[in-house]
């Protein structure tokens, strides 16, 4: 029991499964394998977006604009992929290469400019968006290619295809953060950038880095996002990264940084959209839905505030063999 | 029927779904999704559709996101509409070409799929109708009664647009066309408004100051215009004349009380009972698919009164009896 | 204090214990890292309650509940951690919590005179207007006390308030403690620096795993018995062992950073401890700090093993040999997300990369053997190194540069706040690396310690060099002479 | 020289006249007394909000709602009024203890139940306005009252009232930060919160307390917004949280707590409606607008950081006494 609530894995997934639990006894949909692969669907973008926060957090930072990065991005590769006749694969490269850009603007003025990262990311927020409002005179491009929309509404063995780019991106982005010396150092520098920079690491760069990741991340979100509307908008990605950052912090990272845990992130970003898929099943309001997803995020961080406290009173009544 | 509409004009060939693998099978349950709950607008067309589904002894329920700007809550939404297999969906989006692969899986699993608040005759994949108004023949419309109204009077022209896209386009074109070619009108600035009172109030006040001469004011939409109204009351413009768009009863109180100009009131509540309408008859056999186009009108001072004196056909509700 | 225990998660940290602090007495607490002595003084200031136990005043228990009701009580403190608002005044850091109010408005003027007649009192300098964030440790832990001194107690505790002290201030320390005892308050006085202990208490009770091991009056003041008290018989505190120097590993010439260090030279032989004595704000830390290549050099050379290098960071320093064990552990040395074992391997992941990737198992073996070395507690591998001593924190940051196996060891302060017990395990320490050819630069304010374990001492004035000899021939007067005559020379 | 990069107040200040210089050479109308009380106006909803703001970031936190609980107060305010016939003076009265209590909740979950600021505070974000959306079915009311109006647009002795709001308001704030326990207090604790403790400060209740002066704060924004437009709608606000953090940031205050004052976030709040007159003045497009407000937000930062240093360098030339 001691070990369930103080295992930095196991708490969030419990929390998951409660709503899932909840979510199925009050939803008679809920369940149908047809509803199980939209649930994959509608959290692989914030899934994949949250990586970037997660990786940004445990570095010690905070990135406020992955949202507005992702509706400049889907204009550029709609763009590209409509008008200027850019094949598919070429446009998510250069896609992609564009996010680590966006990702190198917000790392350089944090890691080299010293302007704190909730500053220079708000700003991105703001500008971000304003320069996406620049392309096509502001319009949405609608219709970029057909061929767009399969990849993230195609299938493989029967399973929807963003699942497996979970899994793929999923496992990189742990087994970096584990077992690289990249995911290492970043963890360093997060619990404590002056001791980081003591211990031969190099500390403006390694942030630097957890921006640029985070470019590429909402670069991937926006692959799909572009791929889902089949469409590129200058309003697309409003309020993504509240949700990106709270799939993170659900999933027990924190904001002191040094913190957090990839997998758990992916826990975090499947329960909101359980509870969102439920309460969209249950057609219940927006207007109660964001009064229950903010109570939902509250009690899941709480539950991992106190999970530390709740450890302690249990242990303290079952005294551990590993603590002399 | 019951509530009485146009005949409905034909969509293009590969835009109209076949509406007789529609059944209505007793146990009538609709999903209304407009893009977002935060425009009064699309919850008036939803009041009418609750009206006449209530008329009519059918169930129907919103599922909306809050903010229009929000295209992937919506998808996800229609995503999970589809999965509870309703009879139909009234939809209405800021991104059909999103839509489109979700539209038509709704289609193939024999949900009624109807487009409301839309002058689309074009939509990317098959749909079984289209409700709406012409959103530049509206504001064209607008521009045609202020030639007719003003005469040779030379006017000022300060236009506050909505956030770019296709309606702030079409309607703001809509007028532009409509002034076209009278030289008494001289278009000074433009700037957006955000659709919000807040930035129309914003927006008005600015654009008064920066041009003083300003005589008349065209906003995209009625919250636009009742926010730049307050700025130009406080700025002491009495007499700038002030446009907007849409007839939402605020609006329709603010030009009866003289504040505001004229708008063009496309009397949503009459829309959402002509959308539930012609989604039941589409579900009946009755209704063989197309666009109906819903009626508009400019209202100003002169034939206001009799609109708000109807208060069953306006959602919200005037504040007072008129 | 009766029979009062306390307990964390996992650890008691008090085991009923029982202490007897009289007004007009200078009461001692002594006892290992970990022992349970911060406990103590956080249960009597309000900042834990106590699971078990009873706390008296004058003989009627109290519930001390809070800090607001310790200080109520006139329980004033200086803690180990410091108690300091970086971003504001010394002058309201002083009165903080207990701001002087007239009229209805907070009287800045009365808080400085007042915040500058305690300082006073003290016999430091320091401006009531400078803001604490940017003062130099010492000067903060002079803060810190004048911030206790002022709230007028009758019980006064301070908690090592010595470890970031040099002689002088360590002296005006005694000095006003002595005045306190003579108005008639008591004080509870931690430290682990002993002799300077038993210079100054009147008794002493020593805390063992969380219970008392001797209550006051049962040792006698004296280090040896004290010490006798806490660790059992330990033999030699200062077990100096003289390794055979071999050729010159580190050498600096006319070392200057362009602001307080000037013209520095000295060189270290393999096998050599060198000392770098002084008095506080003598400028031994920037000497270590342009070495390690965090501040620049401004002029003068730096030479390894014979090579003219250029250290540009720390990254350049490690990669040439060179550690540094920073005197502020808590800011710059530890990673509190970290348990002990990704602390002692950051410095050099190319140790337990296998095929570009970290190998974790490995990790774990080259580090549990440094632990049972330098006899780390064996919890240092699971747990958070904040939940650990600040013994066992400190062994951990000096078992991180034998990990990257640098060859010239900068130690600022190393003895900072760690039991004798541990004290001498860092001395063995000291002589192991020394036995292997390593270059080891010591800097201590503990001129005991320093005379008693280096071989030469290089003496720091203001920034400057001024004098090298054998630590053999060196006194501590020599060393406070040789500063104060490098002051008369500026 | 040296003194003004160094000394707190003047930097900002220095930062706003010259984006107003830039602002009266490239706009005509810039200067004209009709502009100056429009940008009073202006600037008097978002300098209220960002009292508040500066406080809880003082204070060692956070705050993301007041946009949100601005929306919920003008729908509040305006039912009372319009649909309760609730006197204006009483319903006033009640919306700003409505504040303090929507503040209350935030403060109550941070200081008491510990959840990050940044957390408690999203989650309100969202919640808040999900409330709004809930009154008199999620329309907006419109023409409240007539006398409203005369609380925004009125003047006296050719001044526009929220002018003499703002100077009140502030010179109150001011006072209360430098000159009152409570004010030195909540510097203490976002200095250092353990230290505080440990000094007998009340943490929790001065944490709490922030937030719930950041809630009147927000009811009086929410007020100024109501009488501004004479409606309430649960879409006022959005985003102003964003901007009062700004300009709190802008005026000096640190994200990590126990540095800020009061008067330099009045001129942060100018600065950034300044630029934002001034852009509109000259009719540039809100995208373009929202690059150039992310720009300003940077640089104002950025000269904050680096006063310091380049103070610093310039000292290294002039030796300062001070420093032995
Ligand atoms: N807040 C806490 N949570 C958990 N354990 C704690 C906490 N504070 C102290 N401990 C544990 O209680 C024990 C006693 O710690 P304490 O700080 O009182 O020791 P100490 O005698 O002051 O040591 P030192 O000489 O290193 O300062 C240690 O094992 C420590 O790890
Ligand atoms: N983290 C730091 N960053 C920049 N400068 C520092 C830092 N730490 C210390 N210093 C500089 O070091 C000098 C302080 O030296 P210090 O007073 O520590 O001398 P010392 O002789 O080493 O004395 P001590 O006995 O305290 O170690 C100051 O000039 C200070 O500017
Ligand atoms: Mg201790
Ligand atoms: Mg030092």
């Amino acid at each position: 029991m001691k070990a369930i609530l103080k295992s930095p894995v196991l708490a969030p997934l419990a929390a998951w499964l409660l709503v899932a639990l909840v979510t199925a006894i009050t939803t008679p949909h809920f369940l149908d394998a047809g509803n199980l692969s939209n649930l994959a669907l509608q959290v692989s973008i914030v899934a994949v977006v949250a990586i970037g926060s997660t990786v940004v957090i445990i570095g010690g930072g905070i990135d406020l604009s992955p949202g507005s990065a992702i509706a400049l991005l889907t204009m550029v590769f709609a763009i590209m992929v409509k008008f200027a006749g850019i094949p598919l694969p070429v446009a998510i490269v250069l896609v992609i290469l564009a996010g680590a850009g966006l990702g190198a603007i917000n790392g350089f003025l944090t890691a080299y400019l010293r302007i704190p990262s909730f500053i220079t990311t708000v700003a991105a927020l703001s500008a971000f968006r304003g320069v996406a409002f620049m392309f096509n005179n502001g319009s949405p491009v609608f219709s970029v290619d057909p061929n767009l929309e399969t990849i993230f509404y195609g299938t493989l063995f029967g399973l929807p295809l963003p699942l497996y780019y979970l899994v793929a991106l999923y496992t990189v982005a742990w087994f970096a953060m584990r077992y690289t010396r990249l995911g290492r150092s970043i963890y360093a520098i997060g619990g404590n950038a002056a001791a980081a920079m003591l211990s031969g690491l190099k500390v403006k760069r390694l942030q630097f880095l957890t921006f640029l990741i985070a470019g590429v991340a909402a670069a991937l979100g926006a692959i799909l996002m572009a791929a889902r509307l089949n469409s590129g908008s200058p309003n697309y990605g409003v309020g993504l990264e509240l949700s990106a950052i709270a799939a993170a912090v659900i999933g027990g990272a924190s904001l002191v940084g040094g913190r957090g845990n990839i997998v758990n992130t992916a826990i975090g970003a499947l329960t909101i959209v359980t509870v969102q898929n439920g309460l969209n099943l249950n057609a219940v309001p927006t207007s109660a839905q964001n009064v229950i997803i903010g109570a939902i995020i509250v009690i899941a961080v709480g539950i991992d505030m106190w999970r530390v406290e709740l450890g302690g009173v249990i242990g303290a009544l079952m005294p551990n063999r590993k603590n002399k | 029927g019951a509530a009485d509409y146009p005949a409905a004009q034909p969509l293009a060939e590969s835009a109209q779904a076949d509406v007789s693998r529609l059944s209505n099978d007793g146990d009538v349950r609709i999903a209304y999704m407009p893009p977002a709950t935060e425009f009064n607008y699309y919850i008036a067309i939803g009041e009418g559709i609750k009206a006449e589904a209530a008329a009519n002894g059918v169930e129907v329920f919103m599922l909306a996101p809050q903010s229009g700007a929000d295209i992937n809550g919506q998808m996800g939404m229609i995503q999970d509409v589809i999965t509870q297999n309703v009879d139909a969906i009234i939809l209405s989006t800021h991104d059909e070409a999103a839509a489109a692969p979700l539209v038509a899986r709704a289609v193939d699993q024999g949900i009624a799929v109807v487009i409301v608040n839309s002058d689309i005759a074009q939509f990317p994949t098959p749909v079984d109708a289209v409700v709406g108004y012409s959103q530049r023949n509206g504001t064209h419309a607008l521009a045609d009664y202020l030639v007719e109204r003003v005469g040779d009077e030379s006017e000022k022209v300060g236009v506050i647009e909505g956030q770019p896209g296709y309606h702030s386009t079409e309607r703001v074109g809509g007028f532009l066309d409509g002034i076209e070619g009278h030289d008494n009108f001289e278009v000074v600035a433009s700037v957006s408004g955000g659709w919000n009172v807040e930035g129309g109030n914003t927006a008005g006040m600015d654009l008064l100051q920066a041009h003083p001469d300003i005589t008349l004011l065209f906003a995209a939409n009625d919250y636009m215009i009742m926010g730049a109204a307050l700025a130009a009351k406080a700025l002491g413009k009495t007499d700038v004349m002030l446009l907007g768009n849409d007839g939402d009863t605020a609006a329709l109180e603010e030009i009866a009380a003289g504040n505001v100009t004229a708008t063009v009131n496309t009397s949503p509540f009459i829309m959402g009972q002509i959308a539930l309408q012609v989604t039941l008859d589409a579900l009946n056999g009755a209704f063989a698919g197309g666009f109906v186009e819903t009626p508009t009108t400019v209202t100003d001072k002169d034939n206001v009164l009799p609109v708000l004196q109807n208060p069953d056909a306006l959602y919200p509700k005037p504040s007072k009896a008129y | 204090m009766r029979a009062v225990t306390k307990r964390f998660p996992g650890v008691v940290a008090n085991d009923a214990v029982d202490l007897v602090v009289k007004c007009g007495e200078i009461h001692g607490l002594l006892g290992e890292n970990g022992s349970g002595k911060s406990t103590v003084i956080k249960t009597l200031t309000g900042v834990h309650q106590p699971d078990a136990g009873q706390i008296l005043r004058d003989g009627t228990p109290v519930s001390i509940s809070s800090p607001v009701v310790a200080r109520e009580l006139g329980v004033a403190a200086v803690f180990q951690e410091f108690s300091l608002v970086p971003s504001l005044s010394v002058a309201e850091n002083i009165h903080l919590g207990r701001l002087p109010v007239k009229a209805g408005r907070v009287d800045w003027q009365a808080m400085r005179d007042n915040a500058r007649a305690v300082l006073a009192r003290l016999r430091v300098d320091i401006d009531p207007d400078a803001i604490v964030g940017s003062l130099s440790v010492a000067s903060q832990q002079l803060v810190e006390i004048a911030k206790a001194i002022a709230a007028n107690a009758s019980l006064f505790i301070l908690d090592e308030p010595t470890a970031a002290l040099g002689q002088d201030e360590i002296a005006e320390l005694h000095r006003v403690v002595r005045e306190i005892k003579a108005n008639g308050a008591a004080v509870l006085y931690i430290s682990h620096r002993l002799d300077e202990v038993a210079e100054l208490v009147d008794c002493v009770t020593v805390l063992k795993d969380g219970k008392v091991a001797a209550r006051a009056g049962e040792t006698e003041v004296n280090v040896e018995a004290i010490v006798g008290a806490m660790v059992g018989n330990v033999g030699d505190h200062y077990p100096k062992v003289v390794a055979t120097p071999g050729e010159t590993a580190l050498e600096v010439t006319k070392l200057s950073n362009g602001g307080k260090v000037v013209d520095v030279s000295f060189a270290v032989r393999r096998g050599e401890v060198f000392g770098l004595g002084g008095v506080l704000g003598s400028g031994r830390t920037d000497i270590a700090r342009i070495i390690f290549g965090l501040d620049p050099v401004v002029s003068g050379e730096i030479l390894i093993h014979g090579k003219k290098v250029r250290l540009n960071s720390p990254a350049d320093a490690i990669a040439a040999g060179i550690a540094y064990v920073p005197e502020n552990r808590k800011f710059d040395g530890l990673f509190f997300n970290f348990a002990g074992i990704e602390n002692m391997s950051v410095a050099a992941f190319g140790r337990f990369t296998r095929n570009g990737l970290l190998d974790l198992t490995a990790e774990r073996s080259l580090t549990r053997e440094l632990i049972s070395r330098l006899a780390i507690t064996p919890a240092a591998e699971e747990r958070l190194v904040g939940l650990l001593s600040g013994g066992n924190q400190q062994k951990i940051v000096i078992a991180r540069w034998l990990f990257a196996r640098a060859d010239i060891l900068l130690l600022d302060e190393p003895t900072q706040g760690i039991d004798i017990g541990a004290k001498i395990g860092a001395y063995n320490l000291i002589n192991e690396l020394a036995a292997e050819g390593k270059s080891i630069v010591l800097i201590s304010s503990d001129h005991d310690e320093l005379i008693a374990m280096s071989d030469r001492i290089g003496i720091v004035s203001n920034g400057r060099l001024v004098e090298t000899k054998p630590a053999a021939m060196t006194s501590k007067t020599d060393l406070v002479r040789a500063a104060t005559a490098g002051e008369t020379r500026q």
